[in-house]
């Protein structure tokens, strides 16, 4: 087993990575695969810290987390089509009527 | 009758609740009603004032529990003194009167018009004899509201700037006061006060720099509301785009609002800062009147030429107020209600003449005394109460704030406030003759008509006042005495301290000045001292 | 030995995870983060965490994905052939650099609990990691399960709401 | 024992409230001018009770204070409504009343016709009520209200004829002038009630209280500061330099308002208020230099002026702006009884001569009227030869000038020459009395002078007006000539009350009745003077006999003058402006003063307002209040154009928040 | 191998919840039955069971049971929020039937979501454990999603819920990421157990991995609170989301955002106040100002409405910058009454709106208040709750805000707050100075008004009122709830 900070650090990395990809892709789909990274990297965090603690509450935790992603997703990309049958794109700038 | 008060302060709200069931389309009634529902409160009223006994003590106090809940206790503890006595009787006095102008002047949305001015009556009076702090903030803030929409709705052309102006201007002022009050509240609970009664926190004794700051947070917001200069842009504004009834409150009852401030909440409160700030405070005042003096004699508008009169003429409520002194204070009372008589007044006689030619510049009138001689008696004779002619109201209030500020340290500010008497007469008399005087050339002028039995009625009782008030006044001096001689000894003990008197006071008293010569030769003549 | 393998393992997460987010196709994306899942798993199972490593396998790189690439099919996104990034990609990259400098340092900084509960590598080992999750989620944590399931059925309701075809 | 003297000022109050609120009703006439007349008419016989009684007490019980209400009470001050009756204020009843009297009769006859008869009839008594509050007021206060008061009622007389713009801004121009003078009163009131106050603890403002405790009081300093102040109000009100220029306009008025209120009484109220404040005055030196200075210069300023005019009520008015001036010449040379005696003797021979003119400019403009000519009823040019048209008239107002010229036997000539005299002798001046009495002296060649012309050019010589208007000139009626008798009559006797020390001693010690009459006023000044002043060097009897000759003599030569140059010679005058043009411009157009007030204060304080509401007010202070208001809404503007729309800039936005706080907290 | 026994539950502190799920899952069977033009009947349903669960929530009052092993507590403080969040889920439900059949998109889902969003919230409210506060914090935000993108014909609706998944979903990645910290630092996610680990271990600058934690927790709930710089969805979401929805979005989850945050804050890190107050001082300063100063340029009611709401975050935050027991019950208080003011002006804006959310700016309230007297002092009354004047419910909440700020010693914090407030004035008048100072150029004649929005107005009157009037029960209740400690 590796130290935990080795751990945390690739968590970050991946983080941050995740956080990159939010911020620069425009396809509302690659952007919602960058969350559930960031989501991925938290998920190891928590495993991290919960082997290094011995108590399992980060695990029950992640297992959650995946709940949540999963029902996120579904009803993200159903918001995703809903709007892409309108709009037909799913670039994230064309999601602009609203402004100001 | 013990709820006297509170009953003189919700009855126009009860009025209010008859005019909701009246169709909007019986205006007769509807004015009627309202015209009724004030006089009614009148009358009401009366049996406060004779019932007051001329004592420094509050009466008609009532006090219950209003809202308790956490570090904050607020009371509904209502009563008046001297001081507020008049601001009432002058409120309750002026509405009937208000109410009357509107008959044939609005036309529209009466019912609203009419609602609007009872709950505004209900407000001025509910900040008249408040003695809890955070009542007194609900009244002065419930205010705005329906003088808002006189403006807004019943205004003139640019009735909505102005609207605007009007409330956040003094918004502004009064929400810094808010933190003031709340901040002045827990300096009261770390020294044991528990609630929010006024009559506590005369008590409280804070040190300098939180006064300094408490003070200035009170006194913007009343600056704002007197108003005094560089804060008065708001009144010109919004006297001239409000209908004649809304100028007429609003001049009479509505600026009395910020000097009865000072004098109720500011200056007891923060005795020593308010000592410390009075000489800024008198300069403003001064350059209040000469300035608005000036700027109101080149004015082209009757309406704000009156506008910028009243600035003057709180100018000197202010500098009697800040004199410290018994004369100064109670010439600035005096002169609160002479305003509030006179300026309503020529707001009214500004009002018949609008109504009738729908125009207020002075170039469009003259010669109109050919052809409405009692308006120009009547307008004559306001205009006259306006410069502070001696028998008229006016100068009784002026010569005391005068007197008082000559007494005080504020002298040098007095004299040139005291031409500031040269200038109104200037102002004043200027436009009353370019619009009374001279060729009745103007073909639209000819068909002018004189006053009506109406509005002849309306200005009856104003020009009644305006005489009782400058001949007999001392009824009237009497009655806020005692209050007046309070509030100076609650003020001027710390405007002792805080001057550090030098050690060397003035010649005693009887002391004659020229040193006496046929001593016996005595070697030290100087060093007698009198003993009393 | 370990060392090595979490090296690599590391490298083709850190490689992979960069993919998802520079390939123009968002299927290439999607391919790439589920290797990044898989690189998640293998970490778990080297931190005695296998029952999570199999439900990341399942779940994430199963069923999520899944869904994910097929509603990228279902939807047919052209591969936009000039840019796949806004044009914030640089401001984008200083708050993600920043994100991760911040969060670097403050573990340098700071102190992680001491190890207070008794599940050690062993023991874990011993009872069996599937086990031990099922007590903890149903003992303590059992509100927590059960809300996951009103969850589920929000997100059913909502899916089905937003992307039936007849309104 | 005074008890019934509210009555006074009462009886023309009651008039005024009858005429003023009933006389649009009552219409007719006779009814309203009785009602002026009669009510001014008790306030006489009233004030004839008072003097007697006052008269019938011995000379140090002449005081009387009777209160009526307590008027204001505020802290120390206190102010009541209580009269003041004493020999100085009783002399003033009697002319205000005498005066005001006969002068109410008058307007019955000229006033017929007018429009708002009645509103004219309730100014006069307003008026008269006024003036006697000032006159009996036993307070600063009062005559303060009094003094505004008949301030008002010049006001509203002046622009009696309110069509007329010169008659508004007349009116105007008088009150604010006059307000300049009050502004000058006030402050004196203030400075002195807080200096006894602050430091002798006498807070009063009663001229009684204040004589008794007038010791306290300093020589000099402050108490110049406060008879400086005093001053001021008196200029405005009296027509000195430099706030004179009000009263010639004032003649916009009808002509018995003129003789009424810008004559006889009202303009006379600073001179009075000096009389009455002489303690005050005495003990300030420089003050009364000032006082004796402005009054000389007034006297001969206003009377070079004088002698250019043509309008024959800017004639007379000029003249009384120069007569006050010698009263004030008196009250600066500490002679207050013959300030006083001046007063009262100009009362009667200034009343005189407008009433008179103002019966010729009736006649003249009747005259006019019936052949609708639109020439000016008031020039002079115009006139001529009316001797024989209005006979009676022309008797009375020959009286009156010889009266004022200052001719011996007539009152002008005690009066005025007591006046010279001590201006000449008093010892509070030194060298500058020769000076003052030089200016006096000149002064009264210049007023015989222009008087004189006056009489020429309106009732000698040929009738300049057009002959079909001639015929129908005529004498007026009995009701506006009866006055003119009345006041003729004691133009010419008024001054035997008053007969200076010199005269009365050559002619078997007759005393000085006025003087003596009047001590108990000035005792306090005497008493000082008795201690304090260096006593002024004694002149002989020869010396005043001398100046008197002299006097005397210039008067006669300025009638020469005005006889060769108006009655004999006539084309003299033309042939005397031809040359020294310049200088008949500058007396023509009263040496530019108007101008130069409008110049200096008028104008400038109007582009000042002007600039303050348009430049400042607008642009400034509304200007900040706006300011905020748009940098608020431009900040606005910033803000929601920051709101783009795009998803990424606002997930940006949050993590830029994230890692700026995460950030802070890191590396803190 | 041991058989997993599930210890025994009390249920109690629940029962508002189980209630409500159970009611919307009931609803979502008897949906399938109903007809499509007849869902109002859900709606009636559904109102009347949100009045039961707030029956039930009030028969709650004054305990404090534990349960499910420290996950879920009911206490005064949960109570409190639960019936705020039931007053705004039930003026919502009373408005949603008119717009959404106006609008073509009555479905029959709208309610039980809506059930299952306050279900959501109160578990934020009420839970005591990371896990059951993040747990409800998603339930709430995924039925919100779905909310906001309801009328899915429509493309603001779409790009509201769009907008709002990915957002929420990125800010929800912060708040885990905070959360793991969390646990990393004290080995727990009780709350109760933190404050233990906290209040012992020497803190608050001995762990900074702690205060990350909280920190990015906290930027989590600003997301849900709408505090900038985290507030940028709020008006794109508010103007594109369906009007009731938008309603209900203003008032629920902004509740629920400050429900979790203070527990949290109060409960597990008092010691570190020095460190949030700091913050949220500073959070709240950008966030009243930005709130208010964008609003006063908008011409989109819904829109204005939305920065008005950030700017209320605003003054809420005020008060739990202060941190003390005034400013607590004030957040309590302000956003009770707030619901009722926000979800009274929405109403108003339902009605005046026509088909297609046509008809939404404030230019297009000319004349209403002579056409409607009664409806335009109502919104009169919700405008100057909002903008706090008295005698109404959001002045003596925003007294209590401020008064908490100034008692902790925050003078300037209140003084720019009521800047702020003077500002915002401007805008609530702007929509009066429509109302009634302009000409009308419509006649107002499509409007109907329907017995379940005159009720909801009605409401909204009385709790923006009375409260203003006579405010003390209320905050006494306020203050009750706020003891949490």
């Amino acid at each position: 087993m590796e130290n935990l900070n080795s751990y945390l650090i690739v968590s970050a990395i991946l983080f941050s990575i995740g956080t990159i990809g939010v911020l620069t892709r425009k396809n509302a789909i690659v952007i919602f695969m960058c969350i559930e990274l960031m989501l991925n990297a938290v998920n190891l965090t928590f495993i991290a810290f919960s082997r290094h603690l011995g108590n399992l509450d980060g695990q029950v935790f992640v297992f959650f987390v995946m709940t949540v992603a999963a029902a996120e997703a579904a009803v993200g990309l159903a918001l995703m089509i809903a709007f892409f049958n309108n709009k037909e794109s799913i670039d994230v700038e064309d999601v602009n009527i609203m402004k100001w | 009758m013990s709820n006297l008060l509170s009953l003189t302060t919700f009855l126009p709200i009860l009025g209010v609740l008859l005019l909701l069931f009246i169709p909007k389309d019986s205006k007769a009634v509807l004015r009627g009603v309202a015209f009724v529902v004030t006089v009614v409160t009148f009358l009401v009223s009366l049996p406060i004032l004779t019932g007051f006994r001329t004592n420094a003590e509050f009466q008609f106090v009532e006090n219950v529990p209003w809202i308790a809940a956490g570090p904050f206790f607020m009371r509904y503890n209502i009563g008046i003194d001297g001081i507020s006595l008049w601001l009432v009787i002058l409120t309750t006095f002026i509405m009937p009167l208000a109410v009357l102008s509107t008959w044939t002047a609005v036309e529209e949305k009466v019912k609203e018009y009419m609602i609007c001015l009872l709950l505004l009556e209900t407000g001025m009076l509910g900040a008249f004899i408040s003695l809890d702090l955070f009542l007194f903030y609900i009244f002065w803030e419930v205010m705005l509201i329906p003088m808002y929409f006189i403006i807004g709705i019943w205004g003139g052309k640019n009735k909505i700037y102005a609207a605007v102006k009007f409330f956040i201007f003094t918004m502004v002022g009064s929400l810094l006061m808010l933190v003031a009050l709340i901040f002045l509240y827990f300096k009261g609970i770390n020294a044991g006060i528990t609630d929010f009664s006024l009559l506590h926190f005369f008590d409280l004794k804070l040190d300098l720099a939180t006064q300094t700051w408490l003070f200035l947070a009170f006194a913007l917001a009343f600056a704002i509301k007197v108003p005094m200069f560089p804060l008065h842009t708001w009144l010109p504004d919004a006297h001239t785009e409000a209908p004649t009834a809304g100028s007429v409150i609003l001049a009479a009852i509505l600026l009395k609002m910020g000097t009865y401030g000072y004098v109720r909440f500011a200056m007891p409160l923060f005795p020593e800062a308010a000592y410390k700030f009075a000489p800024l405070i008198a300069t403003l005042a001064v350059i209040g009147i000469i300035y608005a003096a000036l700027v109101a004699m080149v004015q082209e508008d009757v309406k704000k030429l009156v506008a910028y009169s009243s600035v003057a003429h709180l100018g000197f409520v202010m500098l009697g107020v800040f004199a410290f002194n018994e004369q100064g204070i109670t010439g600035g009372l005096l002169q609160m209600l002479n305003h509030g008589v006179s300026t309503g007044a020529l707001f009214l006689i500004v009002g018949f003449i609008y109504e009738r030619r729908h125009t207020r510049l002075i170039t469009d009138f003259g010669g109109l005394s050919k052809q409405m001689p009692v308006f120009a008696t009547i307008f004559m004779i306001v205009t006259l109460s306006s410069i502070g002619l001696p028998g008229t109201n006016g100068f009784v209030g002026e010569f005391l704030v005068l007197l008082g500020g000559f007494e005080s340290e504020l002298r040098w500010w007095t004299v040139v406030a005291a031409s500031g008497v040269i200038l109104s007469a200037v102002y004043m008399l200027w436009m009353f003759q370019r619009v009374m005087f001279g060729e009745l050339d103007n073909p639209k002028n000819q068909k002018l008509t004189d006053l009506n039995a109406r509005e002849i009625a309306i200005m009856v009782p104003l020009i009644a006042l305006i005489f009782i008030m400058g001949v007999y006044p001392n009824p009237f001096i009497e009655k806020m005495d005692p209050a007046v001689k309070k509030l100076v000894s609650q003020v001027r003990p710390a405007a002792m301290t805080a001057r550090q008197m030098p050690s060397a006071p003035a010649l005693p008293a009887g002391h004659p000045m020229v040193a006496p010569t046929a001593e016996h030769g005595s070697a030290a003549p100087a060093a007698v001292v009198n003993p009393h | 030995m370990e060392t090595l393998f979490f090296a690599f393992i590391t490298l083709v997460a850190i490689v992979s995870a960069i993919l998802v987010i520079t390939c123009k196709n968002p299927i290439n994306s999607a391919l790439s983060l589920v290797l990044t899942f898989f690189c998640l798993a293998t970490y778990y199972v080297m931190l005695d965490a296998p029952f999570m490593a199999a439900v990341q396998v399942m779940v994430y790189a199963g069923a999520i994905m899944v869904l994910i690439v097929f509603t990228i099919m279902l939807l047919n996104i052209r591969v936009d052939a000039t840019k796949a990034h806004s044009h914030k990609v640089v401001l984008g990259c200083i708050i993600g650099f920043f994100t991760l400098i911040n969060i670097v340092i403050l573990l340098m900084k700071s102190r992680v609990a001491l190890p207070t509960g008794p599940y050690s590598g062993n023991m874990i080992k011993q009872i069996g990691h599937t086990e031990l999750i099922g007590r903890e989620m149903f003992t303590n944590f059992l509100l927590p399960f059960e809300i996951t399931s009103i969850l589920l059925l929000v997100a059913i309701v909502g899916a089905v709401i937003l992307a039936k075809k007849k309104l | 024992m005074f008890d019934n003297v509210w009555l006074i000022p009462l009886f023309p109050f009651i008039g005024f409230l009858i005429n003023g609120l009933l006389g649009k009703k009552i219409k007719n006439e006779t009814v309203i001018g009785g009602i002026g007349a009669v009510t001014v008419l008790g306030s006489f016989i009233v004030s004839c009770m008072t003097i007697l009684k006052l008269l019938s007490l011995p000379g140090e019980e002449r005081l009387a204070e009777v209160k009526v209400f307590t008027w204001i009470t505020s802290g120390n001050f206190n102010a009541d409504i209580a009269f003041l009756i004493d020999p100085l204020s009783c002399i003033m009843l009697m002319v205000v009343t005498g005066v005001g009297f006969l002068i109410h009769v008058y307007s019955i006859g000229y006033m017929h016709g007018e429009e708002g008869f009645y509103r004219f009839f309730a100014y006069l008594n307003l008026f008269t009520f006024s003036m006697l509050l000032l006159v009996m007021g036993n307070n600063l206060l009062l005559m303060f209200v009094g003094w505004e008061g008949v301030g008002l009622c010049s006001y509203l007389l002046i622009g009696y004829y309110f069509h007329k713009k010169s008659a508004g801004d007349a009116g105007k121009k008088a009150f604010v002038m006059n307000r300049v003078g009050d502004f000058g009163f006030l402050l004196g009131a203030f400075t002195l009630y807080w200096f006894m106050g602050q430091n002798h603890n006498v807070w009063t403002i009663q001229f009684t209280e204040m004589a008794k405790s007038s010791h306290l009081l300093p020589t000099g300093g402050i108490v110049t500061i406060i008879t400086l102040c005093f001053f001021v109000g008196a200029t405005g009100k009296s027509a000195q330099i430099p706030l004179y220029t009000w009263l010639p306009d004032a003649m916009e008025g009808p002509t018995p308002v003129s003789a009424l209120i810008h004559a006889a009484t009202m303009v006379t109220a600073g001179v009075y208020m000096i009389a009455r404040m002489n303690y005050l005055f005495i003990r300030s030196p420089e003050t009364l230099m000032v006082v004796a200075v402005i009054g000389a210069c007034t006297a001969l300023f206003a009377a070079t002026i004088g002698t250019a005019q043509n309008d024959i009520k800017r004639v007379l008015a000029y003249s009384t702006v120069s007569q006050l001036g010698y009263m004030f010449l008196a009250m600066g040379a500490g002679a207050f009884a013959a300030g006083i005696f001046h007063l009262m003797t100009h009362a009667f021979f200034k009343a005189c001569l407008f009433l008179g003119s103002g019966a010729v400019i009736h006649s003249m403009h009747h005259a006019l009227h019936h052949v609708h000519s639109h020439d000016d009823a008031q020039d002079m040019r115009n006139m001529g030869g009316l001797k024989s048209k209005m006979p009676l008239t022309f008797l009375t107002f020959l009286l009156a000038t010889i009266a004022i010229a200052g001719i011996p036997g007539f009152s002008g000539f005690f009066s005025k020459d007591e006046i010279l005299w001590q201006a000449f002798s008093n010892p509070h001046h030194g060298g500058l009395n020769l000076l003052l009495w030089g200016f006096g002296a000149v002064a009264a060649g210049l007023t015989a002078f222009y008087m004189f012309r006056l009489v020429f050019m309106t009732f000698y010589g040929e009738c300049r007006i057009t002959p079909k208007a001639k015929d129908h000139l005529h004498e007026s009626p009995m009701v506006i000539v009866f006055p003119l008798i009345v006041l003729a009559a004691l133009s010419v006797v008024g001054g035997y009350i008053g007969i200076p020390k010199v005269i009365g001693d050559t002619l078997g010690g007759i005393p000085n009745y006025f003087e003596h009459y009047l001590e108990p006023v000035f005792k306090y000044s005497h008493e000082y003077m008795a201690q304090h002043a260096a006593h002024g060097g004694h002149h002989s009897v020869a010396l005043e006999w001398g100046l008197m000759g002299l006097s005397v003599l210039i008067a006669l030569a300025g009638i020469t003058v005005a006889f060769t140059m108006y009655v004999k010679n006539t084309e003299l005058p033309a042939r005397f402006t031809a040359a020294f043009p310049a200088l008949h411009r500058a007396v023509f157009n009263k040496w530019f003063i108007d101008e130069l007030y409008d110049f200096v204060f008028v104008n400038p304080c109007k582009a000042f307002g002007r600039f303050l509401w348009k430049g400042f007010d607008v642009v400034v202070v509304d200007g900040i209040v706006n300011g905020v208001a748009k940098v608020v809404m431009g900040f606005s503007g910033v803000f929601r154009y920051m709101q783009s729309g795009l998803i990424h800039n606002y997930a940006w936005t949050m993590a830029f928040g994230v890692v700026v706080i995460l950030g802070y907290y890191v590396f803190k | 191998m041991d058989i997993i026994t599930i210890p025994a539950v009390n249920l109690t502190p629940i029962l508002p919840e189980i209630f409500l799920s159970v009611l919307a899952m009931a609803l979502l069977l008897i949906n399938v039955f109903v007809p499509s033009g007849q869902k109002s009947y859900l709606g009636y349903i559904s109102f009347f069971g949100v009045v039961a669960a707030a029956v039930l929530v009030g028969a709650g009052w004054g305990g404090h049971i534990e349960s499910f092993n420290g996950s879920v507590v009911l206490d005064n403080f949960a109570s409190f929020f639960k019936i705020i969040f039931l007053v705004s889920a039930g003026l919502a439900i009373l408005i949603s039937d008119q717009y959404m059949e106006r609008e073509g998109c009555n479905q029959g889902e709208l309610y039980p979501l809506i059930l299952f969003t306050v279900v959501g919230m109160m578990l934020m409210a009420a839970g005591t454990d990371l896990m059951t506060i993040f747990l409800g914090l998603e339930v709430m935000s995924v039925s919100l999603y779905v909310l906001a993108g309801f009328n899915r014909a429509n493309l603001k609706s779409n790009e509201a819920g769009l907008k709002y998944f990915l957002l929420g979903a990125f800010s929800t990645g912060f708040l885990l990421y905070g959360m793991a910290l969390i646990y990393g630092a004290t080995g727990t996610t009780r709350i109760a157990k933190i404050a233990a680990v906290v209040g012992q271990a020497g803190l608050p600058s001995g762990n900074i991995m702690l205060l990350a934690g909280m920190l990015l927790m906290l930027t989590g709930f600003a997301f849900k609170i709408a505090a900038a710089p985290f507030h940028m969805w709020t008006p794109d979401v508010y103007e594109g989301a369906p009007t009731p929805m938008t309603a209900f979005m203003s008032a629920g989850p902004k509740a629920a955002g400050f429900a979790a945050a203070l527990r949290i804050l109060l409960v597990a890190f008092p010691t570190m106040q020095a460190d949030w107050s700091q913050l949220l001082w500073i959070l709240a300063v950008l966030t009243m100002t930005v709130g208010n100063i964008t609003a006063l340029r908008q011409d989109n009611i819904k829109r204005m409405l939305a920065y008005s709401s950030i700017a209320h975050a605003g003054y809420a935050l005020v008060g739990f910058a202060a941190g003390n027991a005034t400013g607590t019950a004030g957040i309590l208080f302000y956003m009770l009454s707030y619901a009722f003011m926000n979800i009274g002006a929405f109403a108003i804006i339902v009605l005046v709106a026509k088909k297609g959310e046509t008809n939404g700016n404030v230019a297009d309230f000319a004349g209403f208040g002579f056409k409607h007297p009664v409806l335009a002092v109502a919104m009169s009354v919700f405008l100057f709750s909002l903008a706090g004047m008295p005698p109404t419910a959001g002045f003596i909440g925003k007294f209590y805000l401020f008064s908490g700020a100034i008692q902790k010693g925050y003078i300037w914090l209140a003084v720019i707050g009521v800047l702020n407030s003077a500002a915002s004035v401007y805008y609530y008048l702007r929509v009066m100075v429509y109302m009634y100072m302009k000409e009308p150029t419509e006649e107002f004649d499509w409007m109907q008004v329907t017995a379940p929005v005159a009720l909801c107005v009605a409401i909204s009157v009385l709790g923006s009122l009375v409260p203003g009037i006579v405010p003390s029960l209320l905050l006494q209740f306020a203050q009750q709830a706020a003891r949490l400690i």
